[in-house]
C-alpha cells in the first residue's frame, strides 16, 4: 500500500518536473512547481521527516512560489 | 682585510645600484652633477675591479654568499680570473662610454632616463660576471637584458619600438630557456653553484641534453648566435651610439661568458668531449661567422653593417668555445677583449659622425675622412684590426684561434677564419677608402675647402684611447689582456679550480 | 578564559557579526562603515597571523564548535594549509578593501555602499570558513555564502553587463554547488560521516564495497569545485564576471575567491580520499590535463583581448591552471609551487586589477590602446602594474618566479619535463600580452591629447605600493612563507 | 544540434548514476553504515545533553549550530545581494 | 547482474533512482531552456531532487520521526540528513530570491528574459 | 486584489496563521518545526497580508527600517549566543557545556540556548522572507520604465 503511494507520488513528481519544462505559460509552470514542492513535502512525510516536510511546505511551496509569482508578474507571462 | 676582500664583489655590484638611485634624485636638481656622478660611479667601479687584481692574479678565488632565496639557491658572488678579466674589460669600456655620453647625449632627449639606466646596466653586467652560481647569473642576466631594453628604445621612434619589441620577446624566450636549463641542472645536480668542485652534471641523459640546448638558446640568443641573431641587427642601429657600443662591445659577451661557465662548470670538459655536443655549437658558429660577414656587405646603414659584423665576430668567439683546447680558448678570450675594443671604437666613431653630420648611410660618407680626420683615423685603426691585419689585436686573437684550431686538427676552421677575414675586408675597406679618397656627396660642397669639424674632445678621447689600445695590445707581445686570457684559459682547462 | 584559543571561531564570526551590524550602520552612521569594515578584517588578519604562528610552533590544532567532539559536532581544523590560506585571504582582502574605500565612491551609487561592505565582510568570512572547516557539509554552507556574496559584489554596480555576468556566474555556481552537495550525499552514504578525518578513515573500507560511488563523488567534487574555480573547460563565466565588476570586486574575485575553491579541492582530494583511490582513478591525470589546457588556452585568449580587465580575467584562468598543475603533479615541489602560487597570484593579480582600477579611476580608459603614455601621468599605478606584469611573466626577484621555479622543479621530480615546458611556454605567452602594455605605458605617446588624469588619493596609492613591495619581498625573501607552505605540502602528501 | 548534445551528455550521466544507484546500500536498511554512532548519540543522548525533545532541533541549534549560523548568514547575504542589486539600478 | 536483479535493486533504491531522474530533468531544464525563470525553476527542481536523495539516505525502515518522548523507546530515523536538508532548503530559497531579482533587473534593462535574445542584444557570447 | 471577500477572510485568518507560526517557532525544540519553518510561515502570512490589502499598506507594517533592524537582531541574537558561550568559558555556540540551564525536557522553557536561538532564527527568517518579497514586488513603484 505504502509502496503504491510512494510510486504514485514519485511518478507524479516526474510528471510535474517534465511539465514545468514543457508548459509555455510561466504562471502555470510556477503553479506546477508549487505542486511539485507539496508532493515532495508529502514524500518526506512518508520518509518520517516531518520537520523538513513542514519547512518545505512553508518555504518551498509557499515562499518560493510567491517569489516566482512576483517575478513572473514583473516580467512576461508567456515563455 | 679578509672580509673586505671578499666583500669587494658585492660592493662592485651594489655600488652602481645605489648610485642609480642617487643619480635619479640628483638629476632633478642639476644636470652637471648628474653627469659627474655617472662618470664618477663608473670610474669608482673600474678602480674597485682593479683592486681585485693582486688577489686574483695570486690564484685566489673570492666567494661571498649574500643570502639564500630558497634552499640550495642563493644569491652569491664569486670572482676568479675569468670573471675578473671580463669585469675589468667591461668596467673600463663603460667608463669610457660614460665620458663619451656626456657630450653625445646632451642633444638627445630623455637624458634623465639614460644615465640611471646606463649605471644600473653596469651593475647588472658586473653581477653577471661576478655571479657565484647560475641562479645569480640568471637574475642579473635577465635584469641586464630587460633594462637594456630601455637603451634600445631610447629614441622612441617607430622602428626603435618595433626593434625593441623583437628584442624583448627574444629576451624572454632566452630567459625562459635559461630557466629551463638551470632548473634541470638543479634537478640533476642538486645545486647550481659554480664553486662545486666537480661538474654539476656528470652523466649524459636526455634531460641533460635538453638543458644544454636550453643554455645554448638562452646564452646564444644574447650572443647573437645564428638562428637567434635576428634581434641584433635591428636593435643595435636604433640605440644611441654609446649604447650600441656597449650592446655590441660588452653585452654580447655576457652570452659567451655564460656558455663558458656552463660548459666548464655544469658539464665539465671531459663530459663535453665524450658526448661531442659541442659540434652543435661549432656548426652554428661557422654559420654565424659566414652569415654575419656576408650579410654585412649588403648593408648600407653604417651601424647596421657594424651590427652584422658583430654577429660574425661573435661567431669566432663561439667557435673558440667549441674547440675546447687551451690555445683556442685563449684566442677566444682574447678575442672577447679585442672585439670589445674594436667594436666600441667603431660604434663610438660612427656616433661621432652621426652627431656631427647626421649621416647614417655609407653611401653618404664619401670624403668624411677629410672632414673628421681624427675620428676616421680611429675608425680605420679599428677596422683594420677587425680585418685581422698584423700589428693589431684582431690579428693576434685570430692567430691564436687558428693555432688552437690546428691543435685540434681542424684546419677547416682556419679556412673559415680566412674567408671571414676576406669578407671583413670587403665591407670595411670601401668605407675607409671612400672616407679618405672619395668624393664628398652633395652639390654645394664639391670644390670648397673642407672644414675640419671634429666632435668635442670628451668624445674624441675615449675613441682615441680605444683605438690606441687596439694597436697597442696587438703590438706588445705580453700585455695585460693577453696575459689574462692565457691564465684564464689555463685555469678553465684545469677544471676551474 | 583563554582568548586566543577561540581564534578559529572568532576569525569567521567577527566579520560576520560586523556584517550583521553593517546595514544598520549604513542607515544611521554612514561614516562608520569603512572603519568598521577595516577593523573587522584587521582583526581577522591578526587572528590569522596568530594562528599561523601557533600552527608553526605547536602543529595543527582543531576547534570544536559548541564543545561537541568531531563526529557529532563541527570541527574547525587549523592545519598549515588552512592557516596559510586564511592569512592570504585576510591580508590581501584588507588591502583590496582599503583601496576600494575610495575607488568605490566613484564606481557605485552612494546608497549601496553599505551593502557593498556587508557583502564584502560576508565574503571574507565565508572564504575563511571554507578553508578552515573540517566538515564537508559546513564547507557546502560556506560555499553557498561565498557564491551569493561574490555574485552580489558584481551585480551591485549599475550596469547591465554586470547583471548579466552575475546571473551567468550564479547559475554556474549553483550547478557547481549542486554537484558538490550530491557528492556530499554520496560520500555520506558510504561513510556515515561528514568530518574529513572520519571520512578518510572510513573510505578504504567503502572503496572496496562501493567503488562506483566514490568515483562518481570524486568526479562531482572536481566538477563542482572546478566550475567555481574556473578550471579550464568550466571557465565560461569568469571573463565576463571578472571584467565587468567594480575593480575591487574584480580584484577580490580573481585573487581570492577562485583560489579558495582550489584550496577546498586540495583539502578534499588530499585529506579525504585515500592514496589508493587517487591511484586508480584518473582524476589527478584529468586535473593535470585540464590545467595544462587552461594555462595555454587562457593565455592565448588573453593575448587577443583589448579590454584591460578582460585580459586580466583571462590571465586568471591561466594562472589558476598553475595551481591545479601543482595539485595534479602530486610531488612535493609541485604542491609547494601550487600552494605558493595561490598566495603569489593573489598578490600579483589583486595588484594588477587595482592598478587597472586606478587607471579607470584616473582616466576612464579601459582599452589597452588608450593606456599609451600612462606611465608619465600616473607613475605609481603604472610601476605597480609593471611589477605585477614582470611577476606574471616570472622574471626573477619577483614572487611569480619562485612559484614557477617550484612547479617546474616538481614536474621534473616526477619525470615529466613536458609540464616544465608548458610552464615556460605560458610564461612566454604572458610576456606577449603583458609587456606591450608596460612598454606602451612608458614609451608610447597617446594619439590625441588626453586630459590630465584625476589625482589618486592616498588610500588608493598605499595598498598598491604595499602590494608591489610584497611581490618583490616574497620574490627576494620567500622563506617568510615558504616554511608553512612546505609543511602544508608535506602534511597533505603524508610525508 | 546543441540540444542533442545536451541530451547525450545527460544520458551518459544518467547511465553512470543508475549504475551507481544499483550498487548503493539499500534504503532503510538498519545495517547501513550511516546508522553508526553519530545518529545513535543524537537519538540516545540529546535529551540529556541538550534538553530538547526534537532531535532535529537539537542538532540544528546545538550539535551543528555552526551550520545553522551559516544558514542564517545565507539568508542575510541573500537580502544584502537582492537589496543592493535592486537599489543600484 | 541480470535485468531482474537490476530492477529489484532499483525498486529497493527507488528514491535514489527517482532523485537522480529528477536531478537530470532539472538539469536539462536549466541547460536547454532560454527562459531565465524556467532556468530558476529547473534549478529548484534539481535542488529538491538532491534533497530527496539526502533524505532517503537517512530513512530507516520502521523508524519514526525523531521527536523523543521521555521514557518511551522507538526505532528512529537518522536525524542528521534531515537537519542538513533544512539548511539546504533555506540555501535554495536564498539563491532563488537573488536569481529572481537579477532576472527582474535583466528584464528592465533588456526588455526580455530570453537568454538568447539577451545575448543577441549584447552581441556574442553564450549564457 | 481589491476583492472584499479576500480582504475580509484574510483579516480573519491571518492572525491565526501568524499565531500558528509563532507556535511553531516557540515549540521548535519540542515538536516538529522550528525557527525556519515557523519563520517562513510568519513571513508568508505577512506576504499574504500585503497581497490581499495592498502593498503600500503592507510596506507600512514592515518599513525598511524595521525590517533591517529585525534581520540584524535575529542574526545578532544567534551569533551573540555563541559569544556568550565563549564568555561563559566554553567553546563558541556551546549550550550545555557553557552552563545554560537545560531545564526539564518537554517544558517550554527548556533546552538552554536552543529556544533563544530558534527565536532569533524565527525573527530573521520571517523578516527576510517578507522583505525579499516586498523588494521584488516594490520595483514597480520606483521604476516605470517598461
Amino acid at each position: 500500500m505504502i509502496d503504491v503511494l510512494k510510486y504514485l507520488i514519485l511518478f507524479f513528481l516526474v510528471f510535474c518536473a517534465v511539465f514545468v519544462a514543457r508548459t509555455k505559460d510561466m504562471l502555470s509552470a510556477v503553479i506546477i512547481f508549487a505542486a511539485y514542492s507539496l508532493m515532495m513535502a508529502i514524500l518526506w512525510l512518508l520518509l518520517a521527516a516531518p520537520d523538513i516536510a513542514i519547512t518545505e511546505a512553508a518555504i518551498g511551496a509557499g515562499v518560493t512560489t510567491l517569489l516566482l509569482v512576483a517575478a513572473v508578474s514583473k516580467t512576461r507571462r508567456e515563455e | 682585510m679578509q672580509f673586505l676582500g671578499s666583500f669587494l664583489p658585492v660592493w662592485i655590484v651594489m655600488f652602481p645600484m645605489v648610485m642609480t638611485v642617487v643619480i635619479y634624485y640628483v638629476e632633478q636638481r642639476s644636470e652637471k652633477m648628474r653627469n659627474a656622478l655617472a662618470v664618477a660611479t663608473s670610474v669608482v667601479t673600474f678602480l674597485s675591479v682593479l683592486a681585485l687584481y693582486p688577489g686574483v692574479m695570486a690564484g685566489k678565488i673570492i666567494e661571498f654568499e649574500l643570502f639564500q632565496i630558497l634552499p640550495n639557491l642563493a644569491v652569491s658572488f664569486r670572482v676568479d680570473i675569468l670573471s675578473f678579466s671580463l669585469a675589468l674589460l667591461s668596467s673600463f669600456i663603460w667608463m669610457l662610454v660614460a665620458i663619451y655620453s656626456i657630450d653625445y647625449m646632451c642633444k638627445e632627449h630623455g637624458c634623465n632616463r639614460y644615465y640611471p639606466v646606463l649605471i644600473i646596466t653596469l651593475a647588472s653586467c658586473m653581477g653577471i660576471f661576478m655571479a657565484g652560481d647560475l641562479f645569480t647569473l640568471f637574475v642579473f642576466f635577465e635584469m641586464m637584458s630587460l633594462i637594456s631594453y630601455v637603451l634600445v628604445v631610447h629614441e622612441e621612434t617607430i622602428e626603435a619600438l618595433r626593434a625593441g619589441y623583437k628584442y624583448l620577446i627574444m629576451t624572454i624566450i632566452g630567459g625562459l630557456a635559461l630557466f629551463f636549463g638551470i632548473i634541470i641542472t638543479f634537478e640533476l645536480g642538486g645545486s647550481v653553484s659554480l664553486s662545486n668542485p666537480v661538474p654539476l652534471i656528470s652523466e649524459p641523459s636526455t634531460l641533460a641534453f635538453f638543458a644544454f640546448i636550453s643554455f645554448l638558446i638562452g646564452f646564444g640568443m644574447k650572443a647573437g648566435m645564428f638562428p637567434l641573431h635576428v634581434w641584433l641587427p635591428d636593435a643595435h642601429p636604433v640605440a644611441p651610439s654609446p649604447a650600441s657600443a656597449l650592446l655590441s662591445g660588452i653585452m654580447l659577451k655576457t652570452g659567451a661568458y655564460g656558455l663558458l661557465r656552463v660548459i666548464f662548470h655544469v658539464y665539465g670538459i671531459e663530459f663535453m668531449q665524450e658526448t661531442g655536443w659541442t659540434v652543435i655549437l661549432a656548426v652554428v658558429a661557422v654559420i654565424t661567422i659566414l652569415l654575419g660577414s656576408a650579410v654585412a656587405i649588403t648593408q648600407d646603414n653604417l651601424k647596421r653593417r657594424l651590427a652584422y659584423s658583430s654577429v660574425g665576430q661573435m661567431g669566432y668567439i663561439l667557435l673558440g668555445i667549441s674547440i675546447l683546447n687551451e690555445r683556442a680558448l685563449m684566442g677566444n678570450i682574447f678575442h672577447i677583449f679585442s672585439h670589445a675594443f674594436m667594436k666600441s671604437t667603431l660604434f663610438l666613431a660612427a656616433g661621432a659622425i652621426i652627431l656631427k653630420t647626421g649621416k647614417k648611410n655609407i653611401k653618404d660618407l664619401g670624403g668624411i675622412g677629410r672632414q673628421m680626420p681624427f675620428t676616421m683615423f680611429a675608425f680605420t685603426l679599428a677596422a683594420l684590426s677587425m680585418i685581422g691585419i698584423p700589428p693589431f689585436n684582431g690579428f693576434l686573437s685570430k692567430w691564436t684561434l687558428s693555432l688552437g684550431a690546428m691543435d685540434a686538427g681542424v684546419p677547416f676552421y682556419v679556412l673559415i677564419l680566412l674567408i671571414s677575414s676576406l669578407l671583413n675586408g670587403l665591407y670595411y675597406l670601401p668605407i675607409i677608402i671612400a672616407a679618405f679618397f672619395g668624393e664628398e656627396q652633395g652639390e654645394g660642397h664639391k670644390h670648397e675647402f673642407v672644414k675640419i669639424n671634429e666632435a668635442p674632445y670628451k668624445m674624441l678621447i675615449p675613441i682615441a684611447i680605444l683605438a690606441v689600445s687596439c694597436l697597442l695590445f696587438g703590438l706588445l707581445p705580453s700585455n695585460l689582456p693577453f696575459d689574462l686570457s692565457r691564465v684564464a684559459a689555463e685555469y678553465l682547462l684545469r677544471g676551474g679550480f | 578564559m583563554n582568548f586566543s584559543q577561540h581564534l578559529p571561531a572568532l576569525i569567521v564570526v567577527v566579520p560576520l557579526l560586523f556584517a550583521f551590524v553593517m546595514p544598520l550602520l549604513a542607515r544611521w552612521r554612514k561614516q562608520w562603515c569603512v572603519p568598521v569594515t577595516l577593523g573587522a578584517i584587521i582583526f581577522s588578519f591578526a587572528a590569522a597571523l596568530q594562528m599561523a604562528f601557533q600552527v608553526m610552533s605547536t602543529g595543527p590544532f582543531s576547534y570544536y564548535m559548541g564543545d561537541w567532539p568531531p563526529p557529532w559536532g563541527i570541527e574547525l581544523g587549523i592545519d598549515y594549509l588552512a592557516a596559510f590560506a586564511a592569512l592570504t585571504i585576510n591580508g590581501v582582502g584588507l588591502l583590496i578593501i582599503w583601496f576600494g574605500s575610495k575607488d568605490l565612491l566613484h564606481e557605485l551609487k552612494p546608497e549601496v555602499l553599505g551593502w557593498y561592505y556587508t557583502l564584502y565582510l560576508l565574503l571574507m568570512a565565508s572564504m575563511v570558513g571554507i578553508v578552515i572547516t573540517n566538515d564537508i557539509f559546513n564547507m557546502f554552507v560556506f560555499l553557498e555564502i561565498c557564491a551569493i556574496a561574490s555574485c552580489g559584489i558584481i551585480s551591485i554596480k549599475e550596469s547591465r553587463d554586470c547583471i548579466e555576468a552575475a546571473f551567468k556566474y550564479l547559475v554556474l555556481s549553483v550547478l557547481g554547488s549542486g554537484a558538490f552537495l550530491l557528492a556530499v550525499a554520496l560520500l555520506y552514504m558510504v561513510t556515515g560521516h561528514l568530518n574529513f578525518t572520519f571520512m578518510a578513515e572510513a573510505l578504504p573500507e567503502a572503496m572496496v564495497l562501493y567503488p562506483n560511488n566514490l568515483l562518481v563523488a570524486m568526479g562531482l567534487l572536481v566538477v563542482g569545485l572546478g566550475v567555481k574555480a574556473a578550471l579550464f573547460p568550466l571557465h565560461v563565466w569568469l571573463p565576463d564576471a571578472h571584467s565587468s565588476a567594480p575593480s575591487p570586486s574584480s580584484a577580490v574575485l580573481s585573487a581570492l575567491v577562485i583560489k579558495v575553491y582550489a584550496v577546498a579541492m586540495i583539502r578534499l582530494l588530499y585529506l579525504v580520499f585515500p592514496r589508493e583511490l587517487l591511484g586508480i582513478a584518473p582524476v589527478m591525470e584529468m586535473i593535470l590535463w585540464m590545467s595544462t589546457l587552461a594555462i595555454i588556452i587562457g593565455s592565448m585568449f588573453a593575448i587577443v583581448q583589448d579590454d584591460i580587465k578582460k585580459m586580466l580575467a583571462y590571465s586568471s584562468i591561466a594562472q589558476i591552471g598553475y595551481v591545479f598543475l601543482g595539485v595534479g603533479l602530486m610531488s612535493e615541489s609541485a604542491l609547494v609551487g601550487g600552494i605558493l602560487h595561490i598566495f603569489n597570484h593573489a598578490t600579483m593579480k589583486s595588484m594588477l586589477f587595482l592598478a587597472a582600477g586606478a587607471f579607470i579611476y584616473g582616466t576612464g580608459a579601459r582599452k589597452l590602446s588608450e593606456l599609451k603614455g600612462i606611465g608619465h601621468t600616473m607613475p605609481i599605478p603604472t610601476i605597480a602594474f609593471c611589477i605585477g606584469a614582470f611577476s606574471m611573466v616570472g622574471i626573477p626577484i619577483t614572487s611569480g618566479f619562485i612559484s614557477k621555479w617550484y612547479l617546474a622543479l616538481g614536474a621534473l621530480d616526477v619525470g615529466r619535463p613536458f609540464f616544465t615546458a608548458v610552464i615556460l611556454i605560458s610564461s612566454l605567452l604572458n610576456g606577449i600580452y603583458y609587456l606591450p602594455i608596460v612598454v606602451n605605458a612608458f614609451f608610447s605617446k597617446p594619439e590625441e591629447a588626453v586630459p590630465a588624469p584625476k589625482q589618486l588619493p592616498r588610500e588608493m596609492l598605499v595598498p598598491l605600493a604595499l602590494l608591489s613591495f610584497g611581490v618583490i619581498l616574497f620574490g627576494v625573501y620567500p622563506s617568510l612563507i615558504l616554511g608553512i607552505v612546505y609543511r602544508a605540502a608535506q602534511l597533505l602528501l603524508g610525508l | 544540434m546543441r540540444k542533442l548534445l545536451v541530451l547525450f551528455f545527460l544520458a551518459v550521466i544518467m547511465v553512470v548514476m543508475v549504475a551507481t544507484v544499483v550498487e548503493m546500500p539499500t534504503i532503510g536498511d538498519p545495517a547501513n553504515v550511516t546508522n553508526n554512532e553519530v545518529p545513535r548519540r543524537y537519538v540516545e543522548d540529546s535529551l540529556r545533553e541538550t534538553g530538547a525533545l526534537n532531535v532535529i532541533a537539537s542538532i540544528l541549534t546545538d550539535y551543528r549550530a555552526f551550520d545553522t549560523l551559516g544558514e542564517a548568514t545565507v539568508l542575510f547575504v541573500a537580502i544584502a545581494a537582492v537589496l543592493s542589486n535592486l537599489k543600484a539600478h | 547482474m541480470s535485468i531482474t536483479e537490476i530492477v529489484l535493486r532499483l525498486h529497493a533504491n527507488s528514491y535514489y533512482f527517482f532523485a537522480i531522474l529528477l536531478f537530470i530533468i532539472g538539469f536539462h531544464t536549466m541547460l536547454t531552456h532560454n527562459n531565465l525563470i524556467k532556468k530558476v525553476i529547473g534549478m529548484n527542481i534539481m535542488d529538491m531532487a538532491i534533497f530527496l536523495f539526502f533524505v532517503a539516505i537517512g530513512y530507516v525502515r520502521g523508524g519514526r520521526s525523531p521527536i523523543l518522548e521521555p521514557g518511551v523507546n522507538h526505532a528512529f530515523i537518522n536525524p542528521l540528513p534531515s537537519a542538513l536538508i533544512l539548511t539546504g532548503i533555506v540555501v535554495a530559497v536564498s539563491v532563488t530570491a537573488y536569481a529572481l531579482s537579477l532576472i527582474i533587473k535583466l528584464y528592465k534593462h533588456y526588455g526580455t528574459i530570453d537568454a538568447e535574445e539577451i545575448m543577441r542584444i549584447r552581441g556574442g557570447g553564450s549564457l | 486584489m481589491e476583492d472584499i471577500i479576500v480582504r475580509y477572510v484574510s483579516r480573519f485568518i491571518l492572525p491565526f496563521v501568524q499565531l500558528y507560526g509563532l507556535y511553531i517557532v516557540l515549540h521548535g525544540h519540542l515538536s516538529p518545526g522550528g525557527g525556519f519553518s515557523g519563520g517562513a510561515i510568519i513571513g508568508a502570512s505577512m506576504i499574504l497580508y500585503a497581497l490581499s490589502f495592498n502593498l503600500a499598506e503592507g510596506s507600512k507594517k514592515l518599513s525598511h527600517d524595521v525590517s533591517s533592524i529585525l534581520e540584524s537582531t535575529g542574526a545578532l541574537i544567534f551569533a551573540g549566543m555563541g559569544l556568550i558561550s565563549i564568555l561563559l568559558g566554553a567553546n563558541f555556540l556551546a549550550n550545555g557545556a557553557a552552563g545554560f540551564p537545560l531545564g526539564t525536557p518537554g517544558n517550554l522553557f527548556s533546552g538552554g540556548s536552543i529556544a533563544i536561538i530558534t527565536f532569533g532564527v524565527g525573527i530573521k527568517v520571517a523578516s527576510t522572507m517578507a522583505t525579499l518579497f516586498y523588494s521584488l514586488i516594490e520595483e514597480e513603484h520606483s521604476h516605470e520604465h517598461h
